[in-house]
């Protein structure tokens, strides 16, 4: 056990380093700017990144990328992490549409659109949780009918993240509803600018608006933006979601150190707050749990390294990080007193990174797999524990009871 | 052996939640919560003068209705489980506990009438900054009458008439009265966590301060006035608590999943099952603080602590978990969840962070065990 | 809301307290004595209490109680837990098998058992639960195959409290296979001393064996041993559970003043135990936990007081004070730091208590329903949350799979 | 980037795992357990020797097989999921490497070929009754080479040949080697909760005691020791954890109520994910604490506290929840979960409570923020 690269490895972080010194964009204080100011520096980061063939990196040369290993391009994330360049934008569209479509899609299609994501050029997006429809993907609604060569689509999808800046997206749609709810789905690709595509951001209970709800009046899309067969859309979307956990992450917020500030800087009637046994306690709690993921990071990029894929077990990452800073941001807030509850930037501790992340924790246990359903994926997928009961197997879409 | 409402309370508390459900529906809360220039729900804050909440505990010689402690209790329960975007509880719990409990003969008969008539708005006042005061950290100061300091945040400082400030005073800690619409005094509405409850900060200068209760009792005071604060404040977390649990359920039942009710998965019906126990137990310690409140009796400390520290945990635990029930749409503003988390958040630091109640409850043990 | 009694009631307290005053056996240390011993002195004041109708109360005159409200039971056991008298042996059958023979059983058999039972000359055990039938104890399979008049039964029971001091029981057996496992279920009562009935204690791993397994091979009962109709055992067997919750109950272990106890006399290095922040914080969770739990028990009595009848939502008190006692009891071993491994009673403080407790607790998590049986409880009869799927509802019992 | 065993590291281990598979079931550890005349499986702890765990991380020189530190965890692991009754920790990761870390040349050359030949029972003596022993409690004392005192409770101290024990000489605490065969030394088995480890009080009254290490720094070496033993003892805990789960996982897969396995309810699927979770993020606490123990890292004493913290609650965890998920079934004395509820607790407290880790590690990263 060692924390170590390879020769090799040692030798392309160098590479890395040293081109990302000579090409890094300037720092600049990311929170000022505007998300359209953002979104025009990320995209031509990404073209620099492409033409040295930093993005994509494991894919092959043939389609921009490098054929890297897994670990180098966790060695060239670990190298960019270092410093401040704009991140996230291309994430979802280049780590799950874009495959997708690599996939599925005819030559001709993939001609047209694999270049210009891998330069940032166009944004994807992946429209498959509906309002009625989040866990259970496939209980969707939204339809789509033939109508000679082309489909005719109506109905809403929700949670779709960047959707208001996204050029084309995966959509996810029922074809059929008098087969069982699995069976009747069909992909495709969309113009996110056609008409009939509507955006309305999702104003969340934090304020920000990070996710939309797309809505799709008599949309129509060619045949030839069908991905997969017709009645094979969830096999498609299986392919999408498989990368899902490889290409949501980072970082969520103040942790143990931050806290740990905080209390010291804290004056309680008898000293720093930081020599409260009971906040020791809990801190140390903290840092076991955080530190343990990040090790438990380390332990993937391991057997990354020697070939092996890792498995559902990242799933405890989020179920972890997303109760802990549910936990300490309210410890916090506590730790300020009648003075937590203060909001304002300007005033509160840390600019109010503790009440921040309290009021967005919530939907970190949420977005992206519940802790309910992250646990579900553990006891099934990794322990083998059977699935639930499952009523809904063969019982045509239109004959399934439903709620809201 | 009654350890519940009485029939007659029963009544008051139905009544209560009648007038609630029709002039403070979610809709009354987010106007106040949409719009940062509406402080409270002035109409609302009206309606409750009209049905003589502001002065059901407050005597009959001073233009209350003289109830018991137990039936204010009810009613707390009650705005709690409507999330009532009102001064109430800076104006009845802190406030005109604080007159009843320090107030000279005069100052009863100044203020306690306005209180019941709804004409006076109250503030409590003693934080300065992050972490709990205490006398060594204490800056505000009272020469010659006059108040000079910073409180930081005040509940409803920035809407109250009359607040009641922590402050040395000849290198003594005590309360004093201080009318806010007078001279030396700014104040600036600070953004927070509920923007259902109105915050500021409040800088005096000079401000004209009247000393209320003993000089050097302002510690002691303000734990006698927080212990009844307290019991009030645990019934408005308890109905708070209540109302995630029925959201939550009512969410679960109608909501699909693999086409079954998600209410129907064991992770949801245990996660309401242990919010249902949460909620309980914190009602049981709720029921004895108010009968403690109720009868004076030398208990409330330990009592007070005690249901403080359940109603938090509760309210805490079936707000967020309630979040979580509702999934995706849980996460958004036009869900009402938030409000409720928002308003825990509130309701936990207003009376001070239940850790320090926590503290407290266990040297009221350390004490019983001594005597 | 106050804690005084009305008029009749402190009325009939002070009867109580001085009828108890006047009779209740001088104190003895029941640690020194052996569980023969102990059944003795218990049967003596049993057959005392009933003389004077302060055992059955609540029952009609002709069967031995006095008609008392559930209030005034509550009282006799208030006053009657401030004296040390033996306690325990009857709840069960009194609680729990008797009313169910009252209800069930001809008139012959209710004058033959049931003011015996009540003056404490015979005892009576509750034998449902099998070793593979626990939490679903219809899933039982001790047969009864009927032979003439009799009926003849093999199989085995487990977890059945005092069978070894018992001198009848109550027996659910299946009698029909080929119905669904609810439909084939028949109730009887029986003679454990009866040829055919071996009773072996269970070792616990608390090191104690407060409970038995029971065998039955070849024992024959006459058709008129039989409770209710013949597949209706089910029906019985409801009866039975129904007062269970009100029998089952009583201290479990050392609380929050023990611990208290404990820490202060703890010296570290920076004073008592006490002293220390974090366990501050838990002492004031216990205490709000066994207080809370105390006085929700108020609150049932005031219910019954009121007339109402105490609904499942007493099944809150197990889950809290189970897993309390085992958090609890930890905390106070960990507070002994190495010298908490160390059960001998003579050197461990408390005489070892809360050792005892630790081996003790997780016997408690599972006893008269587990944590998980609890929830559901809980979930389904005082919140309404739909049953779980039921996959054995119309399944013949004998073609159900099963595993060990 | 290597975070996980190597390829000969992971078939050492696989190897461990075959051999106490053979000489270490259940059945053995119970042997032990229900007879209180037997202190530990002697057979056992002679296969042990045999295969040259005892020496694994001694250096040649001194007999040993002068393996890394990891090669001994790898052993760890499966000592703790193997439950074995064997004085295994008090003579390898407290005897042996207190003296390679504090020892002379000539008591190395003395005492660590007999420890790697099995020759030697060893024993660590610091506790003198409930709580943590401190400077400001120790009584046990040295004078003239002669210690005397007593230590309760010493883990194996019935059956050891030589103890380290923590002593004061001349107003200075010290570490103190004292063959327990010699005058002066009483001991007496207690009765614990883990029957299946020895565990006794030691009387000295003028034993023969002789300095290990620097005078004075008994309880910085203490410290250092422990930090050592709580690394190795952190595998033990996770290979018990691993095993409580994998016990768990195939009663719940076998046991079935209203007509289906429990495994597929989500109370018992979501409690073994729990278990899953906390016996990863404590196995990546121990492999840290491997790597920090390996290479002498400075980071020693936070990686160990943080491994010791993690694995202990990951093990007590593991083992409760184990006895819950086996129902009625895991409170009987024949079927095994208590064994591993009993080692869970010897393990937490053998090396010092948890929460005494928990302040160490704290106090460590206040020491890291100040550098």
């Amino acid at each position: 056990m060692d924390f170590n690269d390879s020769p090799e490895e040692a030798a392309f972080r160098t590479e890395v380093r040293d081109w990302l010194t000579a090409n890094a964009p300037e720092k600049v204080d990311t929170k000022k700017l505007s998300e359209p100011e953002l979104l025009k520096l990320a995209k031509a980061w990404q073209a620099k990144k492409a033409e040295a063939r930093f993005t994509c990196m494991t894919w092959p040369e043939a389609l921009g990328g490098r054929g890297a290993t897994p670990i180098q391009n966790v060695i060239y994330n670990q190298e960019e992490s270092k410093f401040d360049v704009p991140r996230g934008f291309f994430d979802i569209g280049l780590g799950m549409c874009v495959p997708t479509v690599m996939a599925f899609a005819n030559d001709e299609t993939k001609q047209r659109f694999v270049a210009p994501a891998v330069r940032g050029e166009e944004i994807w997006c992946q429209l498959f949780s509906e309002p009625s429809a989040g866990s259970d993907v496939a209980g969707l609604r939204t339809r789509a009918v033939q109508d000679g060569d082309d489909w005719v689509i109506n109905g809403q999808k929700v949670w779709t993240s960047g959707a208001h800046y996204c050029d084309f997206g995966i959509l996810l749609v029922r074809t059929n509803p008098d087969v069982p709810k699995h069976k009747g789905l069909t992909m495709f690709w969309i113009d996110m600018k056609a008409p009939g595509v509507e955006v309305r951001p999702i104003h969340q209970m934090s304020g920000g608006s990070n996710f939309n709800e797309v809505y799709f009046t008599d949309l129509r899309v060619k045949d030839s933006q069908r991905l997969g067969a017709v009645g094979d859309g969830w096999k498609v979307a299986l392919v999408t979601l498989m990368n899902e956990r490889l290409a949501v992450g980072g970082s969520t917020g103040p942790n143990y150190p931050e806290i740990m500030e905080l209390a010291r800087s804290t004056v309680t009637e008898t000293g720093s707050a930081l020599a409260n046994d009971a906040f020791r306690e809990k801190l140390a709690d903290w840092y076991v749990q955080a530190e343990g993921l990040k090790l438990t990071r380390f332990r993937t990029m391991t057997a990354l390294s020697r070939g092996q894929t890792p498995g559902p077990e990242s799933s405890i990452g989020k179920i972890i990080s997303a109760n802990q800073l549910q936990d300490l941001s309210n410890a916090a807030v506590e730790l300020e007193d009648q003075f937590g509850i203060i909001t304002d930037t300007a005033i509160a501790p840390l600019e109010a990174a503790f009440q921040q992340s309290l009021m967005w924790a919530p939907g970190l246990r949420i977005a992206g797999g519940t802790d309910e359903i992250l646990k579900n994926i553990i006891a099934e997928r990794v322990l083998g524990l059977p699935g639930d009961v499952r009523v809904d197997k063969d019982v045509a879409f239109k004959d399934m009871p439903t709620g809201r | 052996m009654n350890f519940d409402y009485s029939d007659d309370q029963k009544f008051l508390k139905n009544e209560a939640r009648k007038f609630l459900d029709a002039h403070c529906t979610a809709a009354h809360v987010r106007k106040v919560l949409d719009n940062a220039e509406v402080s409270h729900d002035v109409a609302l804050w009206q309606g409750v003068g009209e049905q003589g909440w502001l002065g059901a505990a407050i005597p009959e010689e001073f233009g209350g209705l003289g109830l018991g402690r137990v039936e204010l209790c009810a009613i707390a329960e009650e705005l709690g489980r409507a999330c009532a975007p009102i001064p109430f509880a800076s104006t009845v719990y802190f406030l005109a506990e604080a007159i009843m409990l320090a107030g000279s003969d005069a100052q009863k008969a100044k203020w306690l009438p306005k209180i019941a008539a709804g004409e006076v708005i109250g503030a409590y006042a003693t934080s300065e900054g992050p972490g709990t005061v205490n006398p060594q950290t204490l800056q505000a100061n009272v020469s010659g009458g006059k108040l000079s300091g910073t409180k930081i945040p005040v509940t409803d400082g920035d809407i109250a008439d009359l607040a009641v400030v922590l402050a040395n005073e000849n290198g003594k800690p005590g309360l004093f009265l201080v009318e806010l619409a007078g001279a030396g005094v700014t104040r600036e509405t600070l953004k927070t966590l509920d923007p259902t409850r109105s915050v500021a900060k409040i800088t005096f200068s000079g401000a004209a301060a009247e000393r209320l209760g003993d000089a050097g009792e302002g510690f002691a005071l303000t734990e006698a006035v927080f212990d009844r604060a307290a019991v009030l404040i645990a019934f408005e977390q308890l109905g708070g608590a209540d109302r995630c649990l029925e959201m939550a359920k009512d969410y679960a039942m109608d909501r699909y999943a693999f086409g079954r009710t998600i209410a129907g998965y064991q992770a949801i019906k245990h996660k309401l099952a242990d919010i249902y126990v949460k909620n309980e137990l914190a009602r049981s310690n709720a029921y004895y603080g108010a009968w403690a409140l109720n009868v004076g009796a030398a208990e409330l400390p330990i009592a007070a602590s005690a249901a403080r520290v359940a109603s938090s945990d509760a309210f805490w635990f079936a707000s967020k978990e309630n979040v979580q029930t509702h999934g995706g749409m849980g996460f958004t503003w036009a869900v009402d969840c938030h409000l409720y988390y928002r308003r825990s958040r509130q309701l936990a630091l207003v009376a001070g962070a239940p850790k320090t109640w926590k503290e407290r409850l266990v040297r009221q043990l350390e004490r019983r065990n001594a005597a």
